[in-house]
């Protein structure tokens, strides 16, 4: 019985194989069956609860299920996307581990037969302040930039916050978004038996065998010595499998790709086989490998990266392969598509394993146990600062809102020439050449709001990463997600988890907005510390006429600064009441999604009537914040004055939902207000673009009056300082 | 009495860890027409120039420089080539 | 003008590039891939765009000059054909010595990627012909290898084509991006015919991107070839 | 007979050309309290096992790779470190 406790089982797990398979599995057939059913390849901890989210749409062509989610955008075009995470290798080695992330990430956008065109990255670490968060940091940015970089894919969007909750427990979640024409998108239900299967990339190794295990159990002293061989990034090698998998989809006969991600051969085979019920028949003696002696379980696992499977029509593989030898690539055929549902492994003439593929890939869900935590008070008094100016300098540097630069001035994010709006903004903008559209593209999730009500945290995401696409002009089309929790058997996180569902489900469905791909990332916690609930919503929009596209920054002189959406005091949880007062446990702040909605329309419309200069939602520092970074990215200063009873530092720094501030010539000022009319959205005439400080005052009395050109060295400055203390 | 010493250390990828440079490099030396080549590994070198007393404490502090610094265990192993006096 | 853009395995600027010269100048613009020769009188530009052309991980464009396609580009630009290397491309094209000196890891040993300035200090070459001596463009640069190195007697002064700047042309420590040696931005060979620059003018010569900058090198040559063109032909 | 031969070859920056790693290194040892240290030269170390005849013929086509491929000239200097014959 010891057998089973080694390969992670249950005895409830054994006894299901045992009447499956009506007798006992060898031992290939275990270590198989133990990987699939880890909680990485499995979602058996969350697929049940996976599926309340909404997946369907008008636009969507393809929703969970298959390697990415595509969406239609018109012209014959679809985008194709899709999150996940590397977080406990990045933990262990974060260049190579950040890097192989964004390889890994990068395939499934491939695997669906489009080019990737860009990649999104929201990181998670601790005090910037310890030498080992340091490492992790620049390790996991230098790691993303050399991949990205050489793959010349644009990285060109993401977000980072700092927290002690991630000191061990580093977050890395990458995006990658794809452009497809829609016939030469590929899907597993063109699999049919006899169809050749041909593995291509980089040979098979030894490295990150057991990978998906370890990324299934929470971090300690005893997984540190059972680290599987730490997987070394080759982009090179990746950005020639893109050229060739791109070119190779052009073909009808290649009938479906299939990336090798955790699990390797064993996952990437039994999922080809059990979407459409049939079975695989490999040799594993026709892998190439890249060490002399491997068993079949070694090559069966193998989580080398960088490689791929075609399934491609029997007698045409020749056309197939000359392809990858164009690109410098080996593609040997490896077995075939068969009819009796079995995973069939063969090594030197001999069976290894032969087990239905279906088992492999459905493992026995297991019911989550949640347990309500009780929810925080919403309000405390808290002291008035004496000087408000000096909390907006602070809030300004905090690195939870300052600028980013430092970090995507490392990354490549205009290589593809399609970059109009670049990172920095609310949202990163990409024309598609050849036609009038541009897509929208944002990662969002204050990790904040959801440690302390998950519901309304993952609701809150949802809603931002909307209303990032709204002001550049994008009309939201679908999202992807990435969910990074503790450990799923604690009932704590367990009910964590169903909250950010559920919240995740109400906000999507509000808005519309279907959930087309995404990833689950359990066990992010160590005996001392666990991650906060952190959804990360990744979600892509629309501009049908991207002459029409709209940014942040202040424009003009005498534009008019008008605030969209409740003038707000909201006396809950934000970036203020942390980093001033040191209090993060009180409710976030309140999310009203029909209000939201509103909200979002009525901007979009204007922008789309053309009537906005500039348009830039309002999120962690509040109004004070937001106002600054329309200046500073402007280049130019703004007078505002405010006229209300509440308290000013909330009505500064607060993070009241559902605003966006926006500026726009005098003259479409009645047509604004009138939108807003029309969809009962609360609006308000701030003041002014103009000079070059920017001016705040409440009530007749000046809060803020700082030169642009100050507040832009303090917001800009302030990482690079962090990191080099 | 202090001295000033030269030591070098190499730091090579573990043995099974996958050095996609090593290979590049092996391949385009093939290209060249160096067939006979069957193992080409990339690493770096570090020329380290201290004071120290004697040629037992440049190694002893060489070694805890690669442990704490220049050599990542995870997937790199160190080696000290030589130690030499210098004026 | 007949253009040819050199396409490495790894090159990844290699669209942008022939999107540029076709669209936007709507020039006879072929691929030419780096295991393929060409006649030396078959392009009167060649490209060789930036990326990581075999990987980069021993030294940018190291390997790269051993390709069968680089022995076409040399001959070409014996000729006096127009050669561009931009970014990866003028690293290929010092290891190939076709232009002198070399690129270095930058000096803060980071990859960077964001717009600098650079100032004209020759302006008699076809690349820089329509622009005025010290007239400063703005550009995108992003690399991780751009420190240029050369020996002082290696270097003539007239081969510093362009120079890294500030806003308003001053040649400053901060304005230096990468470390290079004398803020240099592009060089070209003594011929004055192959020019390697590290920004990218490929990145900005459309509108919608925000900055048109880049199409001045690009009109240069235009103008350069038909000038020459006309002037043959007399 | 043909044999098997392992050899080192390491590639430093050339005297006079700026060595940013290295600088970098010592700086984060002088940090990490190596107050020693005088110098730091970063470099690259190859490792290339080949078949040869012998150990002059090894050497021969160690150097040719340096000039052909390995090193730069213009910024980089090479050193052949050992040749040793393995089985
Ligand atoms: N949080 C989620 N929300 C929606 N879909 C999800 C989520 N997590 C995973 N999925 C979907 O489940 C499928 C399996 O995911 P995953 O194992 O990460 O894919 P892959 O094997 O390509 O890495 C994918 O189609 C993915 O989009
Ligand atoms: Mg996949």
């Amino acid at each position: 019985m010891r057998r089973i406790e080694d390969y992670g089982l249950s005895q409830k797990e054994y006894q299901h194989i045992l009447e499956t398979l009506a007798r006992e599995p060898n031992d290939v057939e275990i270590a198989m069956i133990s990987v699939m059913w880890s909680e990485h390849c499995s979602y058996k901890h969350s697929k049940s609860s996976l599926r309340r989210l909404p997946t369907k749409g008008p636009r969507v062509i393809q929703g969970p299920g298959e390697n990415a989610g595509v969406v239609d955008i018109g012209d014959g075009l679809a985008v194709v996307f899709k999150m996940e995470s590397h977080n406990h290798p990045s933990a262990v080695e974060p260049f190579h581990g950040a890097a192989t992330g964004v390889g890994g990430i990068v395939r499934d956008v491939l695997a669906m037969g489009a080019r990737p065109i860009a990649l999104l990255d929201s990181l998670r670490f601790g005090d910037l302040s310890e030498p080992r968060v340091k490492y992790l940091f620049s390790g996991v940015v230098s790691g993303i930039s050399f991949y990205g970089n050489c793959i010349g894919v644009p990285t060109i969007a993401g977000e980072i916050y700092f927290h002690p909750c991630y000191t061990q427990n580093p977050l890395v979640n990458v995006m990658c978004v794809g452009l497809a024409e829609q016939r030469h998108l590929k899907f597993s239900k063109a699999v049919k038996s006899g169809a050749s299967l041909l593995l291509v990339g980089s040979l098979t190794g030894r490295d990150g065998i057991g990978g998906a295990s370890f990324a299934s159990e929470t971090l300690s002293e005893e997984s540190e010595s059972k680290r599987p061989c730490v997987q070394i990034a080759d982009p090179f090698m990746e950005k020639l499998l893109i050229e060739a998998c791109v070119e190779a989809a052009n073909l009808d006969t290649v009938l479906t790709i299939q990336d090798l991600g955790a699990a390797g051969l064993t996952s990437a085979c039994s999922e080809i086989a059990a979407k459409v019920n049939k079975g695989v028949r490999i040799d594993l003696s026709r892998v190439s490998v890249r060490e002399k002696g491997m068993s079949p379980v070694e090559i069966l696992l193998s989580e080398s990266q960088e490689r791929m499977l075609l399934v491609v029509e029997r007698g045409e593989e020749e056309r197939v392969e000359s392809i990858f030898k164009k690109w410098g690539l080996r593609a040997a055929r490896i077995g075939e598509v068969t009819d009796d549902g079995f995973f069939t492994a063969l090594y030197d003439g001999k069976i290894v394993a032969q087990i239905p593929a279906a088992l492999l890939t459905q493992a026995p869900l297991v019911e989550l146990d949640p347990t309500p935590v009780l929810l925080s008070p919403s309000c405390v008094e808290l002291p008035m600062p004496r000087n408000l100016e000096e909390v907006f300098l602070e809030l300004l540097a905090s690195p939870n809102i300052c600028s980013k630069r430092y970090v995507f001035e490392q990354y490549d994010h205009m290589v593809g020439i399609d970059t109009v709006v670049r990172p920095g903004h609310d949202a990163a903008v990409l024309r598609i050449k050849g036609t009038s559209k541009a897509l929208a593209m944002t990662a969002d999730c204050n990790p904040f709001y959801c440690s302390v009500d998950p519901y309304v945290g993952a609701q809150i995401a949802v809603c931002e990463a909307a209303r990032n696409l709204i002001v550049v002009g994008a009309e939201p089309l679908a999202l992807t997600d990435c969910l990074n929790f503790g450990d799923p058997d604690k009932p704590q996180v367990a009910y964590q988890f169903e909250m950010t569902i559920n919240g995740m489900r109400d906000a999507a469905t509000a808005l519309n907005i279907p959930v087309v791909s995404g990833n689950v990332s359990f066990y992010n916690e160590t005996e001392a510390s666990r991650v906060h609930p952190t959804p990360i919503v990744g979600m892509v929009g629309l501009i049908e006429d991207a002459s029409r596209i709209c940014s942040a920054s202040f424009k003009n002189p005498g534009d008019v600064i008008v605030l969209l959406g409740p003038m707000s005091d909201d006396q809950r949880l934000c970036e203020y009441t942390r980093l001033i007062h040191k209090i993060e446990h009180v409710l976030p702040p309140k999310i009203d999604l029909e209000l939201e909605k509103r909200v979002q329309r009525c901007c979009l419309n204007a922008i789309k009537d053309g009537l906005l200069n500039s348009a830039h939602d309002l999120s962690e520092g509040g109004l004070a914040v937001g106002l600054a970074e329309c200046c500073i990215f402007g280049g130019i200063g703004a007078v505002c004055e405010l006229w209300n009873d509440s308290r000013a530092d909330f009505l500064l720094f607060g993070e009241g939902q559902s605003r966006i501030l926006v500026s726009l010539v005098e003259e479409n000022l009645e047509r604004l207000i009138q939108l807003a009319k029309n969809e009962n959205v609360p609006i308000a005439v701030l003041g002014r673009v103009t000079g070059d400080r920017l001016v705040v005052k409440l009530n007749g009395r000046k809060l803020i009056d700082q030169p642009v050109r100050k507040i832009k060295e303090v917001y800009e400055s302030s990482l690079q300082r962090l990191v080099n203390q | 009495m202090r001295k000033m010493y030269r030591v070098r250390v190499q730091i090579l990828p573990k043995e099974g860890v996958f050095d996609p440079q090593g290979q590049t490099v092996k391949g385009a030396l093939e290209k060249l027409g160096f067939e006979k080549v069957k193992e080409v590994r990339l690493g770096k070198l570090i020329e380290i120039v201290l004071d120290a007393e004697d040629e037992s404490q440049v190694k002893e502090r060489t070694k805890a420089m690669c442990e704490k610094l220049l050599a990542n265990p995870i997937i790199e192993t160190y080696q000290l080539l030589d130690v030499e006096e210098v004026s | 003008m007949r253009c040819a853009v050199v396409v490495f395995p790894g090159s990844n600027c290699d669209r942008d590039a022939f999107h540029v010269l076709k669209n936007v100048f709507g020039l006879d613009c072929h691929y030419v891939f780096h295991g393929d020769t060409f006649p030396p009188n078959e392009f009167d530009l060649i490209v060789l765009p930036g990326g990581f052309s075999f990987g980069d991980y021993l030294r940018a464009g190291a390997i790269a000059r051993f390709s069968p396609v680089m022995e076409s580009v040399r001959e070409a630009a014996n000729r006096g054909k127009f050669v561009l290397g931009i970014c990866n491309g003028f690293q290929i094209l010092t290891e190939s010595k076709l232009l002198p000196g070399a690129l270095l890891r930058n000096k803060n040993l980071k990859f960077v990627c964001k717009d600098v300035h650079i100032k004209v200090v020759n302006n008699a070459t076809p690349f820089t012909c329509l622009l005025e001596r010290g007239q400063v463009l703005r550009m995108p640069i992003a690399h991780g290898e751009g420190r240029y190195f050369v020996s002082k007697d290696e270097l003539k002064e007239d081969q510093i084509v362009f120079q890294y700047c500030d806003e308003r042309g001053n040649v400053t420590e901060d304005s230096n991006p990468n470390g290079s040696f004398l803020n240099i931005a592009g060089m070209t060979n003594e011929r004055g015919n192959v020019l390697g620059l590290m920004p990218h003018p490929e990145r900005c010569c459309e509108e919608i991107l925000g900055n048109t900058d880049g199409r001045k090198i690009f009109e240069s040559l235009i103008t350069y070839f038909v000038r020459r063109q006309e002037h043959e032909a007399n």
